[in-house]
């Protein structure tokens, strides 16, 4: 039997790895969350900005990252429509993110009813990284003359009073590449911008060092960031319901580690 | 009496005090120098002056230049006090310009310094501040040459055992004995990268053993170069063990250029074909798991290795054998023996010794507060 | 002809870029620019070498009837729709778009999230304690996953991700540092090797 | 058309997903319109964004005097290029040597003084970082430092092949291994979210987006 185990069909985990991700997905509940420190830094940030101010979201993120990205910047821009936060979109590092940015925009503002132009707006791609960066430190309309349909920026009416990142008070870079690096080097260090990021699991670790020195004002850490955000703006969403599935997985994995094991070291002995 | 040589005091203390005052608030900016900005391509000037002491009632500066025969203007935005440099990049290469630092209090009082003597701006040849960076160059360049001439001449260079590389000639004699192919995946690196052209080497001999027992042997490839080149590799090696006729240069095909679309093509491959051995060499991606454990999945022999340090631990979790990070690279020396990889592997432990001597040695030094081997590591750009 | 002036091609070239790099003059900035940009237009043409192969490849397979050889003809069937949706009016069309966002990327991203199945199949294989090594292997392996996750806090507070925080930023750090110095010594002397003409195996 | 995009879309996916169970007529189909898609897709791309904006352009704006004559030097590159089709012939296939040489020496020249400096120069400094703050920091803090440099000396010791792994080396070595072990388990566990979370993503389209429409 415990010959068995140690050799089972692969299949037979394939089957309750899918099991695990469909069951949590039909039902609803709730794995209580603590919520980190980064994550309320950046969540207190936002919330002591006053009505009216401005953030950027630069969504830096492809087809093959989006899932985890994507919840964090749904939250964010709930909790920026309810404070009457207005929301610049721009996408830096892959031009496939512009039509996943357009796309979560829209949803949200659908759902918070803010209105294209006044609450939001979406600028687009432009080639160049870190020359986009510094470029629209002096001038937005210097790199992005016009939106991502091509309306002029001069006929945007929240663009009006906007010209640099003076009137921007936060960039959150969503990130699964090393834009976040890009932004501190040239947006905070050169025109004291202040920036957060929402970055996939895999790179996490590498954004700690800047949490530390404070070039970053908050971080929301792969899927959890975005269950934590969706926590505190208490409007549970793809990000809750990623996290809570994901633990299971990651559950699953360490009882048939574990199970390999315990039939490992049953079998030696019986062997022994 | 008394009380008017009182008010004669009081005035008088009154005036001197604003005259020093008015003296001391607005000393004009001392020590002006004015040089050409070095390490850059001629584009700017560095202007230098002396801090002011903090109650000068200096609140800004303002630099003015003048060109030739031209007014004084004004350059860039006023700077705040505290200031102590500035680099004017707008000017015109060549032309001579000489400069003036004028100090502003907060009243919009000013007082300018000396004019200075006239400078241009010159590109210069060659970047002082990566003069580290040359030399450790040539010095590493000199080491990898020396030890390959060293090789060639007949010296014998000793090369530890890899664990793995033995199980390359079990690997070839089981997928002969089981009549079944072996599968080579040279991974998703272009043919500049060194993974790459070590695992065409690795492929070199791997062809030589096959093509003596007539096994077959398949390699899809993601890269045009690379599969022109490998076509070559492999060839040469049949011609040389002599069986030039068991070459199928159909064996050796373009699979397409996307990354899952290969994976997708070699797990169809892996699947049908059932190759006893597979050989997983190269640099990868995300990938580097779907096919690793398709191959277990098949009961293949399987030998990886990649300098592609975030899929070590999926083939180490994977395959039987994996080649890590440098090891791959010691393989080619390791199983070719020729000069020109023993002689650069030597020349790289003699880097490795150079990098931990200063590990070691730099945190002696900077644990005593002396910096000059960090210094000498600075990032320029 | 066919090996000397490729060799001395590659010599002048690579010894081109490495003066200019360390030169800041308006001269060697824009040679170096222009050759980078040499580079770049060359890398496209290399993508005809691609598609004659794969053409030739899968022609063959098709004339030899070999065994799923009606495969092949599903190649050439998606690579002409693409084709023809794309090549007459660019990548921006509606019907390239589509064909993209609906066909291809689904299957792009469907291989892709396979990974979550096989992550788990070979973590059960490969994580037994048989030796010292596989047992901090496996061990590394499940405080880190379990830091990743939220059960992980309830079971010891912080104690769980700070663990996985420490053991990402100490130990891992200093193993992927020992393994990119190798590596990139490795690199460099091949580099250098195929300046000076010494590594030649790149020419076929 | 967005319905008919989901009904595709899912097929497809399943199709691929069906390569779980066991290799089938299903997954080969899904495997090769892949295959041959990504190389149209290709195909469009380099034209529209490789020869276009790099090769027809420059030479089109040169021949209309928009920019200076300089812009016929991308001729050479052209022409060197197009040597590749050489390859369609077995007798002049060795021309494809040079532009192969020409990119060679570029991207190795380019490499040398950039992997010194970020792979190695930055890597040096990295790890002697906080020696030079040592006073400002923690007992736990120290350890770690120390740490680090232990690691880094015995991971590398381990990659010396020139000399016999005896004696004192390869009790050194064994700790690089060991360092090594704990490096790959960490980054094998760090990995597991990103990956469970594309499935978790086409889970979710094949419930909600496509079972989604029909129920």
């Amino acid at each position: 039997m415990f010959e068995k185990l140690m050799n089972i069909d692969r299949r037979i985990i394939f089957i309750l790895v899918a099991l695990v991700v469909i069951i949590p997905m039909l039902f609803t509940f709730s794995i209580p969350l603590n919520v980190s420190e980064p994550t309320q830094k950046l969540y207190d940030y936002i919330e002591g900005l006053p009505a009216g101010a401005t953030i950027m979201i630069s969504f830096d993120y492809g087809p093959s990252s989006f899932p985890e990205t994507e919840p964090m910047a749904a939250a964010v821009m709930k909790h920026c429509f309810d404070k009457g936060i207005q929301v610049i979109g721009i996408t830096l590092e892959y031009i496939d993110a512009v039509p996943l940015a357009d796309r979560v925009m829209q949803q949200v503002a659908e759902e918070k009813d803010a209105v294209y132009g006044e609450d939001y707006v979406l600028l687009g791609y432009r080639p160049g990284e870190s020359f986009v960066i510094l470029g629209m430190g002096a001038e937005i309309a210097s790199v992005f003359d016009s939106d991502f349909s091509e309306t002029p920026i001069g006929e945007i009416p929240m663009m009006q009073n906007i010209t640099n990142y003076d009137q921007v008070s936060l960039l959150l870079n969503l990130a699964a590449g090393s834009s976040v690096e890009g932004w501190i080097t040239y947006g905070h260090t050169k025109f004291n911008l202040k920036i957060a990021a929402g970055v996939t699991g895999v790179i996490v670790s590498q954004m700690y060092p800047y949490l530390q020195t404070g070039q970053l004002v908050g971080l929301l850490a792969g899927f959890r960031g975005a269950g934590e955000y969706e926590k505190l703006i208490n409007a549970p969403g793809e990000g809750t319901k990623g996290i809570n599935t994901a633990s299971f997985v990651h559950l699953l994995i360490i009882g048939l580690v574990v199970i390999g094991n315990i039939a490992f070291f049953v079998q030696r002995r019986r062997e022994e | 009496m008394i009380k008017t040589t009182q008010w004669i005091v009081v005035t008088l203390v009154l005036c001197l005090s604003i005259s020093v005052a008015f003296s001391q608030g607005l000393a004009p900016p001392s020590n002006v120098t004015v040089v050409d900005t070095p390490n850059d391509d001629g584009s700017s000037i560095t202007i230098m002056w002396d801090a002011a002491a903090e109650d000068s009632g200096i609140s800004d500066y303002q630099i003015l230049r003048q060109i030739a025969d031209g007014d004084l203007e004004e350059v860039g935005e006023l700077l705040p006090a505290g200031t102590t440099t500035y680099v004017d990049s707008s000017i015109e290469k060549g032309s001579l310009y000489t400069y003036i630092v004028r100090a502003v209090s907060a009243t919009g009082a000013t007082v300018d310094s000396e004019q200075t003597a006239p400078v241009k701006g010159t590109g210069e040849w060659f970047h002082t501040g990566k003069a580290a960076l040359f030399i450790v160059m040539l010095l590493f360049s000199a080491a990898i040459v020396w030890n390959i001439y060293d090789a060639r001449s007949g010296k014998e260079i000793f090369v530890r055992r890899i664990p793995g590389l033995e199980a390359v000639d079990e690997a070839i004699g089981r997928a002969t004995e089981m009549g079944r192919s072996i599968l080579y995946v040279l991974g998703l690196g272009s043919i500049g990268r060194i993974a790459t052209i070590a695992s065409m080497t690795i492929l070199g001999q791997v062809a030589r053993r096959t093509a003596d027992y007539e096994t077959p042997l398949r390699v899809p490839c993601i890269d045009p170069i690379v599969l022109n080149v490998v076509r070559e590799v492999v060839k040469t090696s049949y011609v040389d063990e002599g069986h030039p006729d068991a070459y199928n240069e159909e064996d050796i095909f373009y699979l397409t250029g996307s990354q899952f679309a290969y994976a997708a093509g070699v797990d169809g491959m892996m699947v049908r074909e059932k190759p006893a051995a597979i050989f997983l060499q190269g640099s990868f991606a995300a990938e580097s798991l779907i096919l690793a454990e398709t191959g277990n999945s098949i009961g293949a022999i399987q030998i990886a290795g990649t300098d592609s340090e975030h899929q070590l631990p999926f083939f180490i979790a994977a395959c039987d054998y994996t080649l890590i990070g440098e090891e791959l690279y010691a393989a080619t020396a390791y199983l070719s023996k020729d000069p020109m990889f023993l002689g650069s592997l030597k020349g790289q432990d003699w880097g490795k010794v150079l990098i931990l001597g200063m590990i070691v040695f730099g945190v002696v030094l900077e644990s005593f507060g002396i910096s000059w081997i960090t210094a000498l590591l600075q990032q320029v750009n | 002809m066919k090996q000397q002036v490729p060799l001395v091609l590659c010599f002048l070239f690579g010894i081109v870029m490495i003066l200019t790099e360390f030169s800041p003059h308006t001269a060697s900035q824009a040679t170096y620019k222009e050759i980078a940009n040499w580079g770049r237009v060359i890398s496209p043409f290399v993508f005809v070498l691609a598609v004659v192969t794969l053409i030739q490849t899968h022609w063959t397979r098709i004339q030899r009837r070999v065994e799923h050889w009606q495969y092949s003809l599903v190649v050439f069937f998606g690579m002409i729709v693409m084709v023809v949706a794309g090549l007459p009016y660019g990548p921006q069309h509606p019907a390239f778009k589509w064909l993209f966002n609906n066909v291809q990327v689904p299957m792009d991203a469907t291989m892709f999230s396979l990974l979550a199945f096989f992550i788990a199949s070979a973590a059960y294989r490969a994580f037994r304690a048989r030796t010292f090594e596989a047992t901090l292997l496996l061990l590394t392996a499940v405080i880190v996953m379990v830091g990743n996750i939220p059960v992980g806090d309830l079971l010891w507070p912080d104690a769980a991700s700070n663990a996985r925080q420490w053991i990402l930023d100490n130990p891992n750090l200093s193993a992927r540092r020992g393994i990119i110095l190798g590596v990139s010594l490795g690199a460099i002397s091949q580099s250098i090797r195929i300046i000076l003409g010494i590594e030649r195996s790149y020419l076929g | 058309m967005a319905t008919l995009g989901i009904w595709i879309a899912a097929f497809l996916t399943i199709c691929i997903y069906s390569f779980l169970y066991r290799d089938n007529p299903f997954y080969r189909f899904a495997e090769h319109l892949l295959v041959g898609m990504s190389v149209g897709y290709i195909i469009v791309l380099t034209i529209y964004f490789g020869f276009i904006p790099y090769a027809w352009t420059p030479i089109k704006n040169a021949v209309t005097g928009e920019t200076s004559a300089l812009g016929f030097l991308t001729l050479i590159p052209i022409c060197m290029g197009l040597l590749f089709f050489a390859r369609l012939s077995d007798r002049h296939a060795w021309l494809i040597r040079y532009p192969i040489a020409i990119l060679m020496g570029i991207s190795s020249g380019i490499m040398i003084p950039n992997a010194l400096q970020t792979d190695i120069f930055a890597q040096i400094r990295g790890t002697l970082g906080p020696y030079s703050v040592i006073g400002t920091l923690s007992a736990f803090e120290i350890v770690g430092a120390i740490l680090m440099v232990v690691g880094v000396v015995c991971t590398l010791t381990y990659f010396f092949f020139s000399v016999e792994h005896r004696g004192p080396i390869a009790g050194i070595s064994k700790v690089g291994i060991a360092f090594l072990m704990i490096g790959f388990g960490s980054a094998f566990g760090n990995t597991v979210m990103g990956r469970v979370a594309l499935l978790i993503q086409r889970v979710d389209f094949l419930i909600n987006g496509w079972l989604g429409t029909i129920f």
